[in-house]
C-alpha cells in the first residue's frame, strides 16, 4: 500500500497551503489539527508492520497534535476574544506563492544536499517544504498565535523528517520529543494569553521595547 | 705635562676680555667711528670689582651665587678644550657632553638669577635666552658630531688634536661647514649681532643685557667676564677646527691660537657692521641655518 | 546505574516544591536538593563508574565537568535565591523554585545522556523549565523577553532535532545515536550527511549557546530575567548547550572532518567577538552588558574548539572559568538591582559606598570577567591565544587581543562608573545578607584560585575532557 | 630568597599595620614607617649583594600547565630594578604618611597606605618573577593597586576620567603581554623564563609577533609616545607620593620588561632596534615639548617622565642595534646608558614629585601661574627641588648628567662605527635639543614656583612653611643620592655595565676591559668636584672683595617705570610662549581670545587629536550594527535562517572536499 503514504504526504502539503492561505486564525488551527492527524497516520502507512512503536507513536501524535494542542489553542483564542483575522506582513497570494516556491525549492534541495534514503521519494521533500512553510509563517505573521501555529508546522515538518529514521530513534525518545513539543506549545499559549492581557492584542509586532 | 695646557688656558683667560673690545672696535672702524678702545672691558671690570652692590629686595641667594656659577662653569669648560691642540687639562670619552653641559649649567644659573628679580623685563630676557639656546644646542652637537665622524674620537682632546690634523685632507668640506656653523653659534651664544645687540639701549630689544639688568658691581663684572671667556672658547673651537694646531710645535701653537682668536673677533666685528639685527622671531631660523650647515657636514661624512 | 537518581531527585523535588505551600519548607527542599546533588556529583569524581555498553546514560570527563559546574552554580544560586525571594514580593516563589529544580533535572540529563536524541530532549526541557522564571516580574518587558526567548530557542532547538535526525541517517553501524558507537564507527558515517547534521546541530545548539549572529534572544532575556536566573543561564544553560556542540564536534572530528569543522567554529568565534564588542560600546545596562559578555565568551569557547592544538584544553578550562565568573558578576549585579531597583548605569550609582561588599565583588568581577590576571579566565584566554599562534593563526590572535581590549573599554566605562560615581540621592549603607554575598564571594575565590594554578585532579579531568576534542597536551 | 621574602613580609606588615591600627593613628604611622624602612633596607641589602657579584638567587614552586611553575629569582637585572622599587618606594611611602596626615577623617587614608604597600609588593614581584604566571599576576596586582590609588579622590569626575583612561590602557598592555607570552610559549616546553628563552633563540613568526606585542605592552606601561596619554592624567590625579612611585618606578617596569625580553630572545633584530630608537626620539622631543606647554605642576612633571623614557629608549635602541650590527662596544654603551638613566630618573623624578607634593600641601594649588616666591618660605623644599631640576636637565655635576653622558657616547660611537648603524648619530642632535628644552622647562618651573613674587591675587589663607621631617627627610635623601651618584658615578656605572655585558654577544677583550670606564668615571668625579671647588673658592674670593661689605637693598629696577606689581611678572606661560610658538601646532597649545580675556590651554595632541576621535568613529560605526538588535523578533528569526542558509551554501561548495 505504498500509494497511501504518498497520498498522505500530498495532503500534508495541501494543509501547508491551507495554513498559508486562510484568513482566519481558527481555520489555521483546524488545518494544523488535520495535519496532525495525517502525521499520526503516516507511521502506520510507512511501516505496515504493526509494532508497538508505530502504534504508540501514531496514538501519541494523534492525541497531542490533533486533539489537545488545537483545542488548547482554540481555547486561547476564545479566551483572548481577539479579532480572528490574520494580518500577515505579506499578502496571502504572496505567501501562497512563496509556499509554492518552498515546495519547489525543497524538491530541488532534495537533489542538491545529500539526504537519507527513505522508503518514499516524497517523504524528505515534503518534510523540508513543511519546515520551510513553518519558518515562513513564523516570520511573516504578526499575531503571536499564528506564530505559534508556525512553530507547530515547523515541528510537524521535522516529525515527517524523523519518520525516515523511525526505526533508529527509540520509542521513549519519540515520546520525550512529543512531550517537549507539547509543553513548549503549551507555555507559548500561556504567554500568548498574557501578551493579550498586557497589550490587549495578540500583535507580536508591538513587542519591540527591548532593543539596543 | 699639564703645564703647557695650563699656561695656554691662563693665556686665553687673559686675552679673552680684549675680544669683545676688538669686535666692537672693528665694527666702529668699519662704520666710520672711532669707538671705544680695545681694552675698554679690562677697565670696566677693574672698576666694577671695586664698586659697591645694590640688590633687589625680591632676590634670594640664587641671585648672588649665579654670577659665580656662570664664570666657574666657563672656566671649567675651558679645561676640557685642547686649546693648543696638543692636550687638555681634563679629557675623557664624551667630554664634549660635559663641555656643553657646563655651559648649560651657567645658563641655568643666569636665567634663574634673572627670574629671581621678579621683573617682567628680566623674565622676558630669560625667556629669550632659553629660546635661543634651545636652537643653538642641537646645532652645537651637530658640529661636534662632524668632528666625531671625521676623527672617530669621542673626546674633545682627540677630535680637535692630532687626529683632526690627520684627517683634514679627506674631510675638509665638512670641517669648513662645521667651522662656519660654530662661528654662527659663537655669535648667538655670546649675544652679538645679528642675534642680539650688545650696544642697544632699548630693553625691549635686548636678550642678554636685559637679564643682567639688576646685577651690579662684582656680580656684573663676573657675568661680563664670563661672557667674554665664552666668546674666547667658541673662537678657540673655530680656530681648532680650521687650523691643525696639533701639528705645530708646542711653543708656537698658543701664539697661533691667540692670533686666530683675534681674527675671529675681527670677523665678529665685520659681521656686526654689515648685518642688521634680526627680528626676535627670526632668530630661530638663523640658528636652524647653522644646524643646516652642520647637517650638510654630517651627511658628507656619512655617505 | 548511579546516574538516574541524579536526574530523578531534582525532578521529584521540583514536583514537591510545587505542591508544598510553606515558603520555608520550599527553601529547604531547594537547598537540600542542591546540596545532595552536589554531593552525588562529588562522589562521581571519586569513581565515575564503569561504562555500560549501550547505556543511554553514562558519565565521561566532559559530561562530568559540565555536570559539576551546573551543580556548583546551582547550589550557590539556590542559596542566593532564598535570600532573593525574601527580598522580593513573595509572588512566584512556587513556580520559581519549581522551575529552578526542573532546570537542574534537565541540565543533569543533558550532561549525562550519551544518546544524542535524549540529549536533545534534555536541552529542550532546560529551555522550557527556565521560561517561567524569565517571566518572574510579570510585566510587559519580561513578557516580551520570555516570548522572544521561547520562540528563538524553540526554533533553534527544532533545527537541532532536524540535525539529530540527519545524524541518525548518517549512521549505519552500532546503536543509533549513541555517542560511543558514533565515535567508534565514525569512519563508517556517511560523510556528507554528517556534514549536514553538523551544520544543523551547530546552528541549533549555537542558538542556545548564543553565538552571534544567533544570539539575539540573549540580551533581552538576561536583561529582564532576575539576575540569578540570568546567571544560571549564562553559567549553566550555555555550558549545556556547549556540551551539545562539543558532542557533535567530537563525532565529526573523529570522522576526520576537522578541516570542515574548524573554519566554521573559528568564524563563529570571531563573529561573536566582533558583535559583542560592537554592542558593548556605549551599552548602558549592566545586565545587557553581561549578556554580550556572555556572547563574547561563547565565541572564545568555540574559537578554542576550532583552533585545535591546545585550543580545546583552553576551551574546557574557559568553560569552567566562564561558568564560575558569570555566577559572580550576575549575582553581584543582582544585589545592585535589589538595592537600587535598576541595572541601568544612569540610575545605579555609588555602589561602593552603599553596598561595600557587593561593590568590591562587582569591581573584582569586572576584572575577572575581562580576563585580567590572576583570575582564571586569563589563564584560559592565554591558552587559547597560545593555540592560535602555535597553530599558525597569528592574525586571529591579534584580532582577539584588539577585540578583548574594545570589550574591556565597553565594560569598564559602565561598571566603574556604577561602582565609583557618587549617587544622586546618597542612601545609607545597606547591611548585606550573607545569603546574597556569600556565594559570589566563594565563586570569586575559586576563580582566583584557578588563575593561580590548576589543581592536579582538575587538570587531569580537563586533559581527559579535551582528549576527545582533538587536543595536544599544552 | 628568604631575605627577600622577609622584606616583602615586612612591607606587607607595614600595610597591615596601617589598616589594623587605624584607631590609633600616631602608633600606626610610626609602625608603618619603621616596618616600611626595615623592609626596604632588607630587600636593598639583598639586591646590593647580587649586584656586587654575589650568586643569583632563585626559588619556586612546581606547578601544572597551562599555568606552569611559580619561579622567582634575583639576578643582576632584577636586582638593578629592585633598587628604585624599594629605594624610591620606601621614600615615597614615608613621605605619604606626612602627606596624607591631614586627609585623615574624610578619606580612607589607612586603605591608601595598605594599597601602597601592596603596590610595592606587586612591583617587587614583577621584577623578581622568573615565569609567566607569576609575572603577569604581579603585573596585574601592580596595575590594579595603582588604579585604586589613582582613584583616591574618586568623587571628582576628572579623577574618574583619568582613572578610566589609565585602567583601559593598562588592561590593553596586559592583554598585549598575555599575547606576547602566548607567542613566546608557543613552542616552549614550560612556562618559566629559561624555557621560553630556549624556545625562542631563532627568528620566526612567533618571535616576531612576541616582539611586536612587547613593544605595545611594555610601551604603554613605560609611557612611550604615542602610547603615553594615560600618564599625565593619572599622575595628576593620584596623591603626590603615589605619583612619585608611578612615575619613578612603575614606568621603569615597562623598561624592565623590554630588557627582560631582550635577555630571553637573545639579540633582537635590527627593525626592533630602529623602532625603539624612533620611539625614543619621538618620546624624548615631544615629551619635553608638551611638558613645556603645561600649566599644571604635576602634569608637567608627568610629561617629563615621557621625555626621560624617551632617553632610555634611545639607549636601548642603540644597544639593540649595536648587537644586531655586530658592534658590541656601541651596544655596551647604549645598554649601560639606558640602565643608568632608569635608576637616575627614578631618583630625581621621585624627588621632584615629592617636592611638588610639598608645594601642593603648602599652597593648595597645582597651577604654576598662581605661585611664586616660595623660595623664601620653603627654603628646604626649594633646595631639594632645585637639585632635582638640575639633575633632570642632565647638567653636571649631578646624576642626570652621568647617564645622558653615557647615552651620548653610545650615539656618537654608533656614528663612528662603519655599519649602517652609524645613522643613529642623528640621535645626538635630538638629545641635545631635548636637553635644551628641558633646561627651558625647568628654569620656567623653578623660576615661577620659588623665585620672584607670589603671582595669584588671592592672598594665602595661612603663612606656608617647609613640611616636617617626615616629608623633608625622603626628599633630602633622594637629593643626596642625586648628588652622590653625580659626583661618584663609578658606584653605579660598574654594576650597570656588568648587566649590559650580559646582554651583548661577541664582546672582545677591548670592550670587556673595564679599566677605561673606571678611569673616565674617575675623571667625571674630578670634573664635578673641581667645579664645586671653583665655585666655593670664588664665593670666598667674592667675600674678600672690598665692595662686599655694604650691599644696598632696593626695589627691582623697573627700567624707569612705576613700581612694578607682582601681577606684572613674567608668567610661566608667557615665558614658554616664544619657544612653543616656534614649534607651531606640534606643541598642542590651544589659545582662546575674547575682547577682554586671553586664555591658553595645553591639550595632548595624541589623546585629543587622534585617540578620542578614533574612538568616537568606532562608536559610530558600531551603531550601524545596532540594527541587528532592533527589537523585532521577525528579524531575529530571519538572522537564524540566514545563518543556516549561508552554512548550507558553505556545505554544498566548500563542504564537498572531505
Amino acid at each position: 500500500m505504498s500509494g497511501l503514504h504518498e497520498l498522505l504526504l500530498l495532503c500534508v502539503v495541501l494543509t501547508n497551503f491551507w495554513v498559508l492561505g486562510t484568513t482566519r486564525l481558527s481555520s489555521t488551527i483546524r488545518a494544523t489539527a488535520i495535519q496532525g492527524a495525517l502525521l499520526a497516520a503516516l507511521p502506520i502507512a510507512l511501516h505496515p508492520s504493526w509494532s508497538i512503536h508505530t502504534i504508540g507513536l501514531a496514538a501519541g501524535t494523534f492525541l497531542v497534535k490533533t486533539v489537545i494542542l488545537p483545542s488548547f489553542l482554540a481555547w486561547a483564542i476564545r479566551e483572548a476574544a481577539v479579532r480572528r483575522e490574520i494580518e500577515p506582513l505579506i499578502g496571502f497570494s504572496t505567501s501562497l506563492a512563496l509556499g509554492a516556491v518552498a515546495v519547489a525549492l525543497s524538491f530541488g534541495i532534495a537533489q542538491r544536499i545529500p539526504l537519507p534514503e527513505s522508503d518514499s521519494s516524497l517523504l524528505i521533500p515534503v518534510a523540508l517544504s513543511t519546515v520551510m512553510v513553518g519558518l515562513l509563517v513564523l516570520t511573516t505573521r504578526n499575531k503571536a498565535l499564528s506564530q505559534v501555529v508556525g512553530y507547530l508546522v515547523l515541528e510537524n515538518g521535522i516529525f515527517v523528517f524523523g519518520l525516515s529514521q523511525v526505526e533508529r530513534v527509540p520509542f521513549l525518545v519519540e515520546l520525550g520529543v512529543l512531550l517537549d513539543i507539547f509543553v513548549g506549545i503549551f507555555i507559548m499559549g500561556i504567554v500568548v494569553f498574557h501578551i493579550n492581557r498586557a497589550f490587549d492584542s495578540l500583535d507580536s509586532t508591538r513587542l519591540t521595547e527591548l532593543k539596543d | 705635562m699639564i703645564l703647557g695646557p695650563l699656561l695656554t688656558l691662563c693665556l686665553v683667560l687673559a686675552v679673552a676680555p680684549a675680544l669683545p673690545g676688538l669686535a666692537t672696535r672693528t665694527r666702529a672702524f668699519l662704520t666710520g667711528r672711532r669707538g671705544a678702545p680695545v681694552l675698554q672691558l679690562y677697565r670696566d671690570l677693574a672698576k666694577l670689582f671695586q664698586k659697591n652692590v645694590v640688590y633687589s629686595r625680591t632676590t634670594t641667594p640664587v641671585f648672588r651665587i649665579a654670577p659665580v656659577v656662570v664664570i666657574a662653569t666657563v672656566v671649567v669648560a675651558a679645561t676640557l678644550l685642547p686649546l693648543d691642540g696638543h692636550a687638555a687639562l681634563l679629557s675623557f670619552r664624551g667630554d664634549l657632553v660635559a663641555f656643553t653641559g657646563l655651559l648649560g649649567l651657567g645658563r641655568f644659573a643666569l636665567v634663574l638669577a634673572g627670574l629671581d628679580t621678579g621683573s617682567s623685563f628680566e623674565g622676558m630676557g630669560a625667556s629669550r635666552e632659553v629660546t635661543v639656546s634651545a636652537f643653538a644646542e642641537p646645532a652645537l652637537f651637530l658640529c661636534l658630531t662632524v668632528l666625531v665622524l671625521a676623527t672617530g674620537e669621542l673626546s674633545l682632546a682627540g677630535m680637535l688634536g692630532e687626529p683632526l690634523a690627520a684627517v683634514w685632507p679627506g674631510a675638509a668640506p665638512s670641517l669648513v661647514l662645521a667651522a662656519a656653523a660654530l662661528f654662527m653659534l659663537a655669535l648667538a651664544e655670546t649675544s652679538r649681532v645679528p642675534v642680539d645687540d650688545p650696544a642697544t639701549h632699548l630693553e625691549l630689544t635686548m636678550i642678554h643685557e636685559v637679564i643682567v639688568l639688576d646685577h651690579s658691581g662684582p656680580e656684573l663684572a663676573m657675568i661680563l667676564l664670563g661672557n667674554a671667556v665664552k666668546l674666547g672658547l667658541f673662537g678657540a673651537l673655530v680656530v681648532g677646527v680650521l687650523v691643525p694646531l696639533g701639528r705645530l710645535p708646542a711653543w708656537l701653537a698658543p701664539v697661533v691660537l691667540v692670533a686666530g682668536l683675534g681674527v675671529v673677533a675681527v670677523g665678529v666685528g665685520i659681521v656686526e657692521s654689515c648685518m642688521a639685527r634680526l627680528r626676535m622671531n627670526r632668530v630661530p631660523q638663523f640658528l636652524v641655518a647653522a644646524s643646516a650647515l652642520a647637517v650638510f657636514g654630517v651627511i658628507l661624512l656619512l655617505r | 546505574m548511579q546516574l538516574l537518581p541524579l536526574i530523578l531527585l531534582p525532578a521529584a523535588a521540583s514536583g514537591a516544591a510545587y505542591l508544598v505551600r510553606s515558603v520555608r519548607l520550599r527553601s529547604t527542599i531547594l537547598i537540600g536538593t542542591a546540596a545532595v546533588h552536589l554531593g552525588l556529583v562529588g562522589r562521581l569524581w571519586g569513581d565515575p563508574g564503569s561504562p555500560v555498553p549501550g547505556a543511554w546514560l553514562a558519565i565521561d570527563p566532559l559530561g562530568l565537568l559540565v555536570l559539576s559546574l551546573v551543580s556548583v552554580l546551582f547550589l550557590v544560586t539556590g542559596v542566593y535565591a532564598v535570600g532573593f525571594l525574601r527580598r522580593e514580593p513573595p509572588r512566584g516563589g512556587r513556580v520559581f523554585v519549581t522551575g529552578l529544580l526542573g532546570f537542574l533535572a534537565a541540565a543533569t540529563l543533558v550532561a549525562v545522556s550519551h544518546h544524542l536524541a535524549l540529549l536533545w530532549v534534555g536541552m529542550e526541557t532546560t529551555t522550557l523549565a527556565l521560561a517561567p522564571l524569565v517571566y518572574h516580574r510579570h510585566d510587559r518587558r519580561s513578557l516580551e523577553a520570555v516570548w522572544k526567548y521561547l520562540l528563538l530557542s524553540s526554533v533553534g532547538i527544532a533545527l537541532a532535532l532536524l540535525g539529530t535526525f540527519f545524524l541518525a541517517a548518517a549512521q549505519s553501524w552500532g546503536h543509533p545515536l549513541l555517542l560511543e558507537d558514533l565515535i567508534a564507527g565514525a569512519t563508517s558515517l556517511h560523510p556528507s550527511l554528517l556534514r549536514t547534521a553538523f551544520i544543523f546541530l551547530l546552528v541549533g545548539y549555537g542558538t542556545k549557546m548564543g553565538l552571534a549572529p544567533l544570539h539575539a534572544w540573549k540580551p533581552d532575556t538576561y536583561g529582564e530575567a532576575p539576575s540569578l536566573v540570568a546567571g544560571l543561564m549564562a553559567g549553566g544553560l550555555t555550558s549545556c548547550a556547549f556540551l551539545g556542540v562539543a558532542r557533535i564536534t567530537e563525532v565529526t572530528i573523529a570522522a576526520g572532518l576537522a578541516s570542515f569543522v574548524q573554519p566554521l567554529l573559528l568564524s563563529f568565534g570571531v563573529v561573536s567577538l566582533v558583535v559583542a564588542a560592537a554592542f558593548m560600546i556605549g551599552q548602558g545596562d549592566l545586565k545587557r552588558l553581561l549578556a554580550y559578555s556572555s556572547v563574547e565568551h561563547m565565541g572564545l569557547l568555540v574559537l578554542g574548539l576550532g583552533l585545535g592544538g591546545v585550543g580545546p584544553y583552553g576551551t574546557v578550562l574557559h568553560l569552567v572559568n566562564n561558568a564560575l565568573t558569570k555566577g559572580v558578576v550576575f549575582l553581584a549585579v543582582g544585589n545592585v538591582v535589589l538595592a537600587t531597583g535598576s541595572a541601568s548605569a544612569d540610575e545605579a550609582k555609588g555602589i561602593l559606598r552603599r553596598l561595600p561588599v557587593s561593590g568590591v565583588l562587582l569591581l573584582l568581577g569586572l576584572f575577572a570577567v575581562t580576563g585580567s590576571p590572576p583570575f582564571g579566565l586569563f589563564l584560559s584566554e592565554f591558552t587559547i591565544l597560545n593555540a592560535a599562534i602555535a597553530q599558525g593563526h597569528p592574525w586571529i590572535a591579534l584580532a582577539v587581543v584588539v577585540l578583548l581590549a574594545i570589550i574591556f573599554v565597553g565594560m569598564a566605562s559602565v561598571v566603574l562608573e556604577v561602582v565609583y560615581a557618587p549617587a544622586e540621592h546618597p542612601a545609607p549603607v545597606d547591611r548585606e545578607s550573607l545569603l546574597l554575598v556569600g556565594g559570589p564571594a566563594l565563586l570569586l575565590a575559586a576563580v582566583l584560585m584557578l588563575g593561580l594554578y590548576v589543581p592536579l585532579p582538575l587538570h587531569r579531568m580537563l586533559m581527559a575532557a579535551a582528549q576527545g576534542l582533538g587536543v595536544a597536551a599544552p | 630568597m628568604s631575605v627577600l621574602l622577609l622584606a616583602v613580609a615586612l612591607i606587607l606588615a607595614a600595610g597591615a599595620s596601617a589598616v589594623l591600627l587605624r584607631g590609633t593613628p600616631r602608633l600606626a604611622d610610626r609602625l608603618y614607617i619603621v616596618l616600611m624602612l626595615a623592609g626596604a633596607v632588607t630587600g636593598l641589602s639583598q639586591a646590593v649583594v647580587v649586584l656586587r657579584g654575589g650568586p643569583d638567587i632563585s626559588a619556586g614552586l612546581p606547578g601544572t600547565l597551562p599555568g606552569g611553575a611559580w619561579d622567582f629569582g634575583l639576578d643582576p637585572l632584577s636586582a638593578w630594578f629592585l633598587l628604585p622599587v624599594l629605594g624610591v618606594g620606601a621614600c615615597a611611602g614615608v613621605f605619604g604618611i606626612g602627606y596624607l596626615g591631614s586627609e585623615r577623617g574624610h578619606r580612607s587614608v589607612a586603605a591608601n597606605h595598605a594599597l601602597f604597600a601592596l603596590l610595592l609588593v606587586g612591583l617587587t614581584g614583577v621584577v623578581t618573577a622568573q615565569a609567566v604566571v607569576p609575572f603577569l599576576a604581579s603585573w596585574e596586582v601592580m596595575a590594579l593597586c595603582a588604579y585604586l590609588l589613582v582613584m583616591f579622590e574618586h568623587e571628582q569626575a576628572e579623577v574618574r576620567r583619568a582613572g578610566l583612561i589609565y585602567i583601559v590602557l593598562t588592561h590593553l598592555s596586559t592583554l598585549a603581554l598575555i599575547g606576547m607570552f602566548a607567542a613566546l610559549s608557543a613552542n616552549a616546553t614550560g612556562r618559566s623564563f629559561t624555557e621560553l628563552g630556549l624556545a625562542n633563540q631563532s627568528p620566526g613568526t612567533a618571535r616576531t609577533v612576541a616582539l611586536g606585542l612587547a613593544l605595545v605592552g611594555f610601551g604603554i606601561k613605560a609611557g612611550a609616545v604615542p602610547l603615553h596619554f594615560w600618564l599625565p592624567g593619572a599622575h595628576a590625579a593620584a596623591p603626590s607620593h603615589v605619583s612619585a612611585v608611578l612615575s619613578g618606578v612603575m614606568l621603569k617596569v615597562g623598561i624592565y620588561g623590554l630588557v627582560r625580553v631582550l635577555f630571553l630572545v637573545g639579540g633582537a633584530p635590527a627593525w626592533f632596534g630602529w623602532t625603539l630608537f624612533g620611539l625614543g626620539l619621538l618620546s624624548g622631543v615631544l615629551g619635553v615639548l608638551w611638558a613645556l606647554a603645561q600649566h599644571e605642576l604635576k602634569r608637567l612633571l608627568a610629561y617629563h617622565s615621557v621625555e626621560n623614557i624617551g632617553i632610555i629608549l634611545l639607549g636601548l635602541g642603540v644597544g639593540v642595534l649595536g648587537v644586531a650590527y655586530g658592534e658590541p662596544g656601541v651596544a655596551l654603551l647604549g645598554f649601560t646608558g639606558a640602565l643608568l638613566h632608569t635608576l637616575n630618573h627614578a631618583l630625581f623624578k621621585g624627588l621632584l614629585f615629592l617636592g611638588a607634593g610639598a608645594v601642593l600641601r603648602a599652597t593648595g594649588t597645582r597651577m604654576i601661574d598662581q605661585l611664586g616666591g616660595l623660595g623664601r618660605e620653603l627654603p628646604w623644599t626649594a633646595v631639594a627641588f632645585g637639585v632635582g631640576s638640575v639633575a633632570i636637565v642632565g647638567l653636571p655635576p649631578l646624576n642626570g648628567f652621568v647617564s645622558e653622558w653615557t647615552v651620548f657616547q653610545g650615539l656618537l660611537a654608533a656614528g663612528a662605527s662603519r655599519e649602517s648603524l652609524r645613522y643613529a648619530v642623528v640621535g645626538a642632535a635630538g638629545l641635545g635639543l631635548i636637553g635644551a628644552l628641558a633646561l627651558a622647562c625647568f628654569t620656567k618651573l623653578d623660576g615661577t614656583l620659588f623665585l620672584g613674587r607670589l603671582r595669584s591675587a588671592t592672598a594665602r589663607p595661612h603663612p606656608v612653611r617647609d613640611p616636617g621631617p617626615i616629608m623633608l627627610g625622603p626628599m633630602l635623601t633622594l637629593a643626596g643620592l642625586c648628588v652622590g651618584i653625580g659626583l661618584l658615578p663609578v658606584v653605579v656605572l660598574r654594576p650597570a655595565r656588568q648587566i649590559a655585558v650580559g646582554l651583548v654577544t661577541g664582546l672582545d677583550g677591548r670592550d670587556l676591559a673595564e679599566a677605561a670606564w673606571i678611569a673616565d668615571a674617575a675623571r667625571v668625579t674630578v670634573l664635578g668636584v673641581g667645579l664645586l671647588a671653583v665655585i666655593a673658592g670664588l664665593l670666598l674670593l667674592r667675600r674678600r672683595l672690598p665692595a662686599s661689605g655694604a650691599a644696598r637693598l632696593a626695589p627691582t629696577w623697573g627700567c624707569a617705570a612705576a613700581a612694578s606689581t607682582s601681577r606684572m611678572q613674567y608668567t610661566a606661560s608667557s615665558y614658554a610662549a616664544p619657544l612653543l610658538a616656534a614649534f607651531g601646532p606640534l606643541a598642542g597649545v590651544h589659545v582662546s581670545r575674547t575682547a577682554d580675556s586671553f586664555h591658553s590651554s595645553a591639550a595632548d595632541p595624541v589623546q585629543d587629536g587622534v585617540v578620542l576621535p578614533a574612538w568616537r568613529m568606532l562608536g559610530l560605526t558600531s551603531v550601524l550594527l545596532r540594527g541587528m538588535q532592533g527589537g523585532r523578533l521577525r528579524w531575529y528569526l530571519l538572522s537564524v535562517i540566514f545563518t543556516l542558509v549561508v552554512l548550507l551554501f558553505y556545505l554544498t561548495n566548500a563542504g564537498r572536499t572531505p
